[in-house]
């Protein structure tokens, strides 16, 4: 029985996130252009040179997924602090382990969507040829758990404060940091552009979004609970 | 059934930030009782309301609400109380029908009764496919009341209801509230508008500084104080 | 409110004050103490790190940067771990005093990290030859840790309730404790796995002189010694913010019932 | 090779960091001492 509600819940408050964001359009309209964007920035950087790009893909790929994934923790919780839904959360007597479950599950999922929008801009604005389908694959997924399950621990806290615009990045992303080195690895190795082994940087991505995971489930109550 | 004490507040002292927004405050609310709690601005009708709900926590003193003890668990409560602050907790961005379906399963409802809430209120029709930023102040306030109405709560807990309401929603709002009283329910309303209210209620306390100032009880005078 | 300043048994912040101690200032007996022999200890380490202490066999006199450095490093490190501890046992006991050191240590802690960072930029310049390695995996992990605790300091900054504030920073601090190894894990594998990057780490030949072990301790020592002064000195006065902001809650009660006279509600 | 430049800099930027601090920490002390009535200003409690 308690087992099931959570799973309920979960996909409940996942389902209405999701909804609000087809009905909004936020991350589509604004986030995803954005994060083209950023790629097209790195290409006026570095002057254009595709060869260049083409070997820093990796790293620009995860820059513009970093930079994307803070707007859209952004737009997740400021939804949960208007016009005292944040009460209504807490006052609806969902487990907060379950919320935590569906917020970073629809973080996750717009993730997700963004990494293949962005994987198909590396691939038309540098040029980069998509390989090693398996380990670029599992390790984006794992990558997006992690960034989703840090990125809502951390949206919660700064939902509803009037500093949340600079506070969110300036705590999500130095804890992001082996996301970030871990996901450019993988992601340069399935690409075949360095020789490491990038299954044991998926790996290392699927301890920290454990970890998180399990860090969030136990932390997001508080966080939620205090006024 | 009728006697059955749903709220017990003893001396209870809760603070908002270091300020003691109410001072060992003495409050007992029945079963199938409507209390309007009347005072002016600031006298703590809003945190009387939140600690009820479980959203403020009681510094000292001895709270209950259904028999359950608010300073060892606040949070066991919330799916038997309703709470419809100034504030009406929708998204912005959903529907009507969304928002409805959605707290109402999110506080334990069925959808089916969110769909019969919405017909109730007169939401089902024009509205239900708008979304809540469209919406006049009043709309959403019948809104709110809606996802009240579908969670079926054994407390009730409404701060300024009639506020922004039109004089229909205004009925439909007072028939709704004799309801859930006839059903079982304790209903407390904060309210400055005395006039609806007290014809609702079945007995009015005053607050003033934090606490209980006077108790009016049933087949008082119509002088309003405040 | 009620039991928000009581104190864990058995838990040490130096002497409590006593009415023939200057009432003027934070200082007790225990931070004269402290202050003394830091001071002392201070004249020592100048003694042996820049003077009496040979120099290194490959490093030559660079070694002498390496008395401030890894001291800095060591309480980096060691002020972090307090503040986690800190957090964890206000989480557990719910004790504003615990959260208070959380907060005292994070603020040295910062310091000392800053410390550590720009004595080990200024040692990589002529070892290296740039203020930067990426490859010292101890250096970038120390900078992201940096960059995490002045994190953790905007968020105290936040004006809050003091519950609410001491629980959010606690669960911030306890994120981003669980983030250093694998931070410095990460950096680790990062370089070494990439290429044979001469990784330059900063550990000590093992054939160390015992005049330079001996001053490295020395300064361990010492670091740690101000570290505590710092301690006593900044959670009371943390302490003496609180005390400020907070009076007597029987007053403040009896003020709000007060407020009911006068107010015209009918009787 | 003489590296005593930077060892100089790397010394006092020390002595002046935790110089300044312990200078901070007294001063701010002090002040707040003066605005806590001695009843309250016990921090052990």
């Amino acid at each position: 029985m308690a087992d099931g509600t959570f799973v309920n819940d979960a996909a409940l408050v996942a389902a209405k996130d999701l909804r609000l964001e087809l009905r909004s359009r936020v991350a589509v309209s604004q986030v995803v252009p954005f994060a083209v964007l950023l790629l097209v920035i790195f290409g006026f950087a570095l002057d254009g040179d595709q060869t260049t790009l083409q070997r820093l893909t990796s790293g620009l790929y995860w820059v513009a997924v970093l930079f994307a994934a803070v707007l859209i923790v952004q737009r997740a919780f400021a939804v949960e602090s208007d016009d005292g839904v944040r009460d209504a959360l807490r006052l609806a007597g969902m487990r907060p382990a379950s919320v935590f479950v569906g917020k970073a599950g629809a973080i996750f999922v717009q993730l997700i969507v963004l990494e293949v929008l962005l994987g198909v801009g590396v691939a038309v604005f540098f040029g980069t040829t998509l390989t090693g389908w398996g380990l670029l694959i599992a390790s984006a997924v794992v990558a997006a758990a992690g960034i989703s399950a840090a990125g809502t621990l951390y949206g919660v806290l700064t939902a509803g404060l009037r500093v949340k615009e600079s506070l969110l990045p300036m705590l999500l992303l130095p804890v992001l940091a082996p996301v970030l080195i871990g996901a450019t690895r993988a992601m340069g190795a399935a690409l075949g552009d360095v020789a490491v082994d990038g299954w044991s940087w998926f790996n290392f991505l699927a301890i920290f979004a454990l970890i998180y995971v399990a860090l969030g489930l136990f932390a997001f109550g508080p966080l939620l609970e205090e006024s | 059934m009728v006697s059955e004490t749903v709220i017990s507040l003893r001396g209870v002292v809760a603070l908002l930030g270091r300020f003691p927004a109410l001072a060992r405050l003495d409050l007992d609310v029945d079963a199938g009782e409507i209390v309007l709690v009347r005072g002016p601005n600031g006298a703590g009708k809003s945190t009387l309301l939140r600690v009820c709900a479980g959203l403020v926590p009681v510094d000292s003193g001895n709270a209950r609400v259904l028999g359950h003890d608010l300073r060892a668990d606040r949070r066991v409560i919330r799916r038997s109380v309703g709470y419809l602050g100034h504030d009406t907790g929708l998204y912005a961005d959903l529907t009507v029908r969304d928002n409805v379906r959605f707290w109402a399963r999110a506080t334990g409802a069925s959808g089916a009764d969110a769909d019969a809430a919405m017909v109730r209120l007169d939401l089902d029709t024009r509205l239900a496919d708008i979304i809540v930023a469209r919406l006049s102040a009043g709309q959403r306030r019948r809104v709110g009341l809606a996802v009240l109405l579908a969670q079926r709560p054994k407390v009730w807990l409404l701060d300024e209801p009639h506020a922004a309401l039109d004089e229909n929603g205004r009925d439909v709002l007072d028939e709704v509230l004799r309801q859930a009283a006839a059903g079982g329910a304790a209903v407390l309303v904060a309210s400055h508008d005395h006039g609806r209210a007290e014809q609702l209620a079945h007995r009015s306390v005053s607050l003033a500084g934090g606490h209980v100032h006077s108790v009016r009880e049933p087949g008082g005078t119509g002088v309003f104080g405040g | 409110m009620t039991d928000t300043t009581t104190n864990p048994p058995g838990a040490g912040m130096g002497a409590p004050t006593r009415s023939g101690d200057d009432p003027r200032n934070t200082a007790s007996k225990g931070t004269r103490v402290f202050g003394i022999l830091s001071l002392i200890g201070i004249g020592w380490l100048v003694a042996l790190g820049l003077g009496l202490s040979p120099d290194d066999q490959t490093q030559g006199d660079l070694v002498r940067l390496m008395y401030v450095h890894v001291p800095s490093a060591w309480l980096a490190y060691l002020s972090f771990g307090v503040t986690a501890m800190g957090s964890i046992m206000y989480l557990w006991k719910r004790s504003e005093w615990w959260d208070l050191v959380a907060a005292s240590s994070a603020e040295i802690g910062v310091l000392f990290t800053g410390l550590a960072l720009v004595t080990g930029m200024i040692w990589g310049r002529p070892t290296w030859g740039s203020y930067w390695e990426w490859g010292d995996a101890r250096l970038v992990t120390t900078l992201v840790l940096f960059l995490m605790f002045l994190g953790y300091l905007a968020v105290r900054r936040i004006p809050a309730d003091t519950h609410v504030r001491s629980r959010r920073s606690a669960i911030v601090a306890l994120i981003a404790v669980v983030d250093i190894p694998l931070v410095h894990f990460s950096v680790k594998w990062w370089r070494t796995l990439h290429q044979e990057a001469t990784v330059l780490s900063s550990d000590f030949d093992p054939k160390i002189d015992d005049l330079m072990l001996f001053t490295l301790m020395v300064g361990l020592v010492v670091f740690t010694l101000v570290y505590v002064w710092f301690m006593l000195h900044r959670f009371r006065v943390a302490w003496l913010e609180e005390q400020l902001l907070d009076h007597s809650l029987a007053d403040a009660i009896e003020a709000r019932r007060a407020e009911a006279v006068g107010t015209g509600a009918t009787t | 090779m003489s590296n005593w430049g930077y060892i100089i800099v790397g010394w006092s930027a020390a002595a002046g960091v935790l110089g300044a601090y312990a200078v901070r920490l007294v001063t701010r002390g002090r002040s707040l001492s003066r605005r806590v009535p001695p009843e309250r200003r016990r921090w052990m409690g």
